[in-house]
């Protein structure tokens, strides 16, 4: 595979898929599919309707387990984890709808968002000790930072379900960061969004990267994911058609016929 | 052997009750995905209001009959309208609470009209039971297994081979999709209502003559139909009289060879057993836990 | 024989003396109120209890104020509904004692909302008169407390008596999941060995169960040569059917719990030929005019059957004797409930509609054996047997 | 990176006004104590406390974290008749009892409950109610143990040193305490981690799961706590009215308890007080309804849930803030 090492020295790349295979009943949806997303890219997930991007999506974020094949993060195989606990092994997710908690307020969201990373359970919460509400203060801090990261600082006390939609996707992101993960799944953040929202987006991602944080990113604006993409895997009906750079997938034929007709 | 049989009649008529009120569930659910809790409230109305029509004002029985199933739907009917569709959050916990809110209501204006006594009518024919292998069957079983079998084959052709029945089914599917096809939605929720309101009072029906009606008699067989109807799979039609028949059965052998202090035990134990193990029921695969 | 023959005489003539206090009275000024409190099960499932119990209460008092009251104090009656709920009837009876400050109480009409009231009036040191048939009641004795009820223990005696004399030995109990059938169930077997008996079978069922073919098809198999059946209304009507339509030609046997005409008109042609002990009231018209509840009987029947323009039943009496025994109970006393509980304990040879109370420092319920008579449902209504 | 911004003075400021409110209770608690000098209504403020701390418990379970139980009223059995038989049976102290009782109510919760809440919806409010059905069956049945439909008689009031609860007072101070410790508790843990986890799977159980909680572990906790403390109300509730029977752990009783939440509002500790309160009082004054009683309170229940789904703390505070609105505009 046509590996390029721009950003990274690691010898392993932080994930790695291995020949995975996924059917639903007697409908394969992907077919031996095999990748590697390095340590610091962003790489986008892309293809035509039905190529297999939302199930491959879905495997990487423990919703299914591959029927056959391997995923290993971080080198360790995370193809029986449950979904809760790959938030634990560094993988943190977003939904193409927005799925907040709308009964609690913006501050609190991104709170929910550091389970993982905080440790009072019942008996803390109940004794209020005070290494919990230290715990509880700090959490409280870097919430505020995390949204003051996305700009949403100034509503921090308000109900989540009052912000503005694009606002909403914001939060998410910024709940999806508050377990500090290692890589990023994103399913569609520009959807919904429009011109000057999405191109904020791109910012955003740029600034996320900077934080470490490596990202993988289906999305239908192309705009925007030849944009801020350093690697794209194209799939179509479930193999990979062609992995390599904006550039080079630009001008890749084969992607071409698939996104055009033949 | 004797023992036996007659535990297995006596199984079998109450099997056909639950069979028929875990049909009412089945409908239900299969159509709006709403449980109702009031359902067992339904039954108790059909079996009074025959009492009244046929006992009191003597009317001839078909009559009777056909009044008590006008007089239970609409009142389903308007629970439907009032009580259902006016739900601005139709939340799982607001469904639940609403239906439970119902059945209490029901049964308190029930005690207003019939007051708190029982009541009993004669069987529909007074022909005495029949001898079989030193077993007594009653005829008003046969009565019973017969309109329970008859309405369920009624409602499968309904279902399956008239337009009206088609169109609640493509409903049940895709509420949108039957929507833009042109079938008026609201209005097949409010059939689907009719239709197990109305299976709720043919249960009511068939059982007022082999025993005593009262004010607070639905409950417990609303419960133990729904135990039935779990058992044989939510929102399955055959499944629902399976499961009735099965409970029925399983009753009376639990009377018969274990002990009859643990009766009531014996649906719910089935329930959380079949919840636990099996939510899809029976008849259902596994995986159609849809909620 | 002869001791209970010279004992009714001498009930009789206390009977007589008392009654002719009662005339003799004259109405006295009016005093300060005496309130008494009553809880009962008005509503709710043992409304059949609560509902005549507190129309013979009310009716009682009536009376008693139409006379000028006791030593000249008007009655004042305070009645709160329980639902048969213990939890309410807790409530009921604090708000009696505290808010209320009554001097006694009657009542509850359940043995479990009873069994929760007990604490609070021994507590407060307030007598109370009970109205429901279980043995736990006043056994072992509790000061303050006090029923007129039939115990369970009475009834079952009366039905085994009849089956010795039967020559019936074995029996097959079908019973009701509830404290009466609970509660008739461990009188039966406590019992049985003293008449002969043997059970041979012990069933229950729920009281909305459907159908109880299954238990009787068990009953029948163990082949008992009576079968009996304890509990209220509506099961042991559907048990009675169920009998019938099985084809069991084996004597049933019925509690006092189902002695009222509603009974014979849920059972339908399956009531006909059942065997229950019952308190008088059911068959006063049926006794002799010398039975000496005859009287009392009459005058309460014809009381009730006027004031509510209702038939009479069994359960309203036992509200009716406690209230009368109360009345009798508090003259003297000005209120002060210790001399009420006293009065009470030393109270002897009340006819009643129940039966003649004795009560005792041991004995707290004060009936005799004499309480119940059997009766058999023939056609359609109740024969008295000897 | 931004520099990081002062903290708001709202959010920090939450644990010293909760003190407040606490210190506001006790206060009121126990001058209420003082003045009422009637054992009667000290009683039915006693009731009232147990009622809350049953309506707390099962908010915690379904308010919350948003799992409807119908059969609540088995735990607050089990804490009833766990003392009853200990202390009747055993002749164990009172205060011995207790924690057995607490600890027989979390042991089959935990059992429940594994397979239980994995159910979600209907299913969940119908095996929970399966579940209360058949403990009520063996509070019934097992006549040696529980004294059967008769109920259990007899059992010891609380005493602790030379305090005696026998007095009214007493026990309605010591059911109060018991409600406030409730009440920290709750209060102390719907503002914590575990609280934002718990109302997360309220709102989306998969996005619960995507942020890295595991409800299925956090359900189970919950369901176990909720029991424990409806343990400590029927334990309370024993030693108050002495006697038990079967009929007064019923399913009547599950939907008493679930309405008394619903009514004060999901999800609203104070809530929680007033619907117990309402559901305590309103038989008292339904006496003038008697027959109408259960026609009013089916009525009720299903009026609140279609027009004020919130419950009526939430739902009038959202009409006055909307009423203001308007006049505003």
């Amino acid at each position: 595979m046509n590996v390029q090492r721009k950003k990274t020295t690691a010898k392993f790349p932080l994930l790695k898929i291995e020949s995975v295979y996924k059917a639903f009943g007697g409908v394969q949806a992907l077919l031996d599919v095999s990748f590697d997303v390095e340590k610091g890219f962003i790489v986008g997930l892309i293809g035509p309707n039905g190529a297999g991007k939302t199930t491959l999506f879905n495997l990487i974020a423990g919703v299914y387990s591959p029927g056959r094949g391997r995923i290993i993060f971080d080198r360790a195989d995370i193809n029986k984890k449950k979904i809760y606990e790959l938030v634990t092994c560094g993988i943190s997710r977003t939904f193409q709808n927005v799925e907040l908690f709308e009964s609690m307020t913006v501050i609190e969201n991104v709170m929910v968002g550091q389970h993982v990373i905080t440790k009072c359970g019942f008996l803390g919460a109940i004794s209020s000790l005070p290494w919990i509400l230290k715990e509880e203060r700090k959490a409280k801090e870097e919430a505020m930072e995390l949204l003051a990261f996305v700009g949403l600082d100034k509503y921090a006390d308000k109900k989540s379900s009052d912000l503005p939609f694009g606002w909403q996707r914001l939060l998410e992101i910024a709940r999806a960061l508050a377990s500090k993960p290692k890589l990023l799944l994103l399913d569609e953040p520009a959807a919904g969004l429009n011109a000057v929202e999405t191109r904020q987006l791109g910012e955003l991602l740029k600034k996320i990267l900077n934080r470490g944080v490596t990202m993988i990113l289906v999305e239908h604006d192309m705009s925007l994911t030849m944009e801020i993409s350093d690697k794209i895997v194209v799939l179509d009906q479930g193999e990979i058609l062609a992995v390599g750079t904006p550039r080079e997938i630009q001008s890749n034929e084969a992607v071409m016929t698939a996104y055009l007709g033949k | 052997m004797q023992e036996i049989l007659q535990y297995i009649f006596s199984g079998i008529t109450n099997g056909a009750i639950y069979a028929i009120i875990a049909v009412g569930f089945s409908l239900l659910y299969n159509s709006t995905e709403i449980i109702n809790f009031a359902h067992g409230e339904f039954v108790m109305i059909g079996a009074l209001s025959l009492v009244t029509l046929w006992g009191s004002f003597h009317l001839p029985l078909p009559l009777a009959f056909v009044l008590t199933i006008v007089v239970v739907s609409g009142t389903g009917l308007l629970f439907e309208r009032f009580a259902i569709r006016t739900v601005k959050k139709p939340d799982h916990i607001v469904l639940v609470i609403i239906t439970v809110g119902a059945s209490i209501f029901l049964r308190g204006i029930a005690m207003l009209i019939w007051g708190k006594d029982a009541y009993s009518i004669p069987p529909f024919s007074s022909n005495p039971p029949i001898d079989i292998a030193g077993a007594r069957l009653l005829i008003q079983s046969i009565w019973i297994i017969v309109i329970s079998l008859l309405s369920v084959v009624a409602l499968y052709f309904f279902y399956n081979k008239t337009l009206t029945g088609k169109a609640i089914r493509a409903c049940a599917i895709n509420k949108k999709a039957a929507w833009l096809t042109g079938i008026p939605s609201g209005k097949m929720v409010m059939l689907s209502f009719v239709l197990s309101i109305g299976m709720g009072a043919v249960a009511g029906l068939i059982i007022a003559p082999i025993t005593m009606c009262s004010y607070d008699m639905g409950t417990m067989l609303g419960l133990k139909g729904f135990c039935a109807a779990m058992l044989g799979g939510l929102g399955s039609l055959w499944g629902a009289l399976i499961g009735g028949f099965i409970l029925g059965i399983l009753e009376a052998m639990g009377v018969g060879f274990v002990s009859s202090s643990l009766k009531d035990a014996i649906a719910f134990v089935l329930l959380l057993l079949i919840l636990f193990i099996r939510p899809g029921g029976i008849i259902q695969s596994k995986d159609v836990q849809r909620f | 024989m002869l001791k209970t023959k010279s004992f009714k005489k001498v009930i009789l003539l206390i009977a007589i003396i008392v009654t002719g206090c009662f005339i003799v009275s004259l109405p006295a000024m009016a005093r300060e109120v005496y309130k008494i409190g009553g809880i009962f099960a008005v509503t709710g499932r043992a409304s059949f209890l609560g509902d005549p119990e507190k129309k013979s209460m009310e009716m009682v008092i009536k009376t008693i104020n139409d006379k000028g009251g006791i030593d000249g104090h008007l009655l004042k009656g305070i009645i709160y509904d329980t639902e048969g709920d213990p939890t309410k009837a807790a409530m009921a009876v604090s708000k009696l004692i505290n808010k209320d400050k009554v001097i006694a109480i009657i009542g509850p009409s359940l043995t479990p909302t009873s069994l929760a009231v007990i604490p609070f009036v021994e507590k407060a040191k307030v007598p109370l008169i009970s109205c429901a048939a279980g043995v736990a009641i006043t056994q072992p004795v509790k000061p303050w407390v006090f029923k007129t009820a039939q115990s369970d223990v009475l009834a079952v005696a009366a039905v085994y008596r009849h089956m010795k004399k039967q020559g019936i030995k074995k029996i097959g109990i079908i019973t009701v999941s509830n404290a009466f059938g609970e509660s008739g169930k461990q009188q039966l077997q406590k019992q049985a060995a003293e008449y002969g008996i043997k059970i041979v079978r012990t069933e229950s069922f729920g009281n909305k169960d459907t159908d109880m073919t299954a238990q009787l098809t068990k009953i029948r198999k163990a082949a008992p040569d009576a079968i009996v059946c304890w509990g209220t209304n509506p099961g042991p009507a559907v048990v009675a059917k169920n009998v019938d339509q099985l084809g069991l030609n084996i004597p049933l046997y019925q509690s006092h719990g189902v002695a009222s005409p509603k009974f014979i008109k849920l059972a339908g042609r399956s009531a006909e030929g059942i065997y229950l002990p019952t308190g008088k009231l059911l068959v006063a018209r049926l006794l002799p005019e010398k039975d000496i509840q005859k009287k009392a009987l009459m005058n309460y029947i014809n009381n009730f059957e006027t004031k509510y323009n209702s038939s009479v039943s069994g359960f309203g009496g036992y509200a009716y004797d406690a209230m009368n025994i109360l009345a009798k109970a508090l003259k003297g006393t000005n209120g002060n409930k210790e001399k009420i509980r006293k009065a009470l304990e030393g109270l002897k040879g009340h006819v009643g509609v129940t039966g003649v109370f004795n009560f005792t420092k041991e004995e707290h319920n004060g009936l005799g054996a004499d309480a119940f008579v059997m009766v058999r449902i023939h056609n359609g209504t109740w024969e008295l047997l000897k | 990176m931004k520099p990081i911004k002062p903290i708001k003075k709202t959010v920090a400021g939450r644990f010293p006004r909760d003190k407040i409110y606490y210190i506001f209770f006790s206060l009121a608690v126990i001058l209420t104590g003082l003045f009422v000098s009637n054992s009667y209504y000290l009683q039915v403020l006693t009731f009232i406390g147990i009622n809350s701390i049953l309506a707390l418990s099962l908010n915690m379970l379904m308010g919350y974290a948003g799992q409807v139980s119908l059969g609540h009223a088995a735990f607050y059995g089990i804490g009833a008749y766990t003392t009853a038989i200990l202390t009747v049976h055993y002749n164990l102290s009172p205060w011995l009892a207790l924690p057995c009782a607490i600890f027989i109510a979390i042991f089959v919760a935990f059992l429940v409950g594994i397979p239980t809440l994995k159910l979600t919806g209907f299913y969940l409010g119908m095996g929970t109610l399966g579940f209360g059905m058949i403990v009520n069956i063996i509070f019934r049945e097992w006549t040696d143990l529980t004294g059967g439909a008769s109920g259990f008689v007899g059992i010891p009031s609380l005493e602790l040193g030379p305090v005696s609860f026998y007095s009214m007072r007493n026990y309605f101070y010591l059911v109060w305490a018991a409600l406030l410790l409730s009440i920290i508790v709750c209060k102390r843990l719907v503002n914590s981690r575990i609280g934002r986890a718990l109302r997360s799977i309220h709102d989306s159980a998969h996005a619960a799961e995507a942020v890295g909680i595991n409800t299925r572990n956090l359900k189970i906790q919950v369901f176990v706590l909720s029991a424990a403390f409806a343990a400590l109300a029927g334990f309370l509730y024993a030693h108050l009215v002495s006697f038990i029977s079967p009929g007064s752990f019923d399913f009547m009783m599950s939907v008493r308890i679930v309405t008394m939440v619903v009514i004060g509002g999901m999800a609203s500790i104070w809530g929680s007080l007033l619907g117990a309160s309402l559901l305590t009082l309103l038989p008292e004054w339904l006496h003038a309804f008697s027959d109408f009683e259960m026609v009013v309170y089916g009525l009720i229940l299903m009026l609140i849930m279609i027009v004020l789904p919130q419950g009526l703390t939430k739902g009038l505070i959202d009409i006055y803030e909307r009423s203001k609105k308007k006049d505003n505009s």
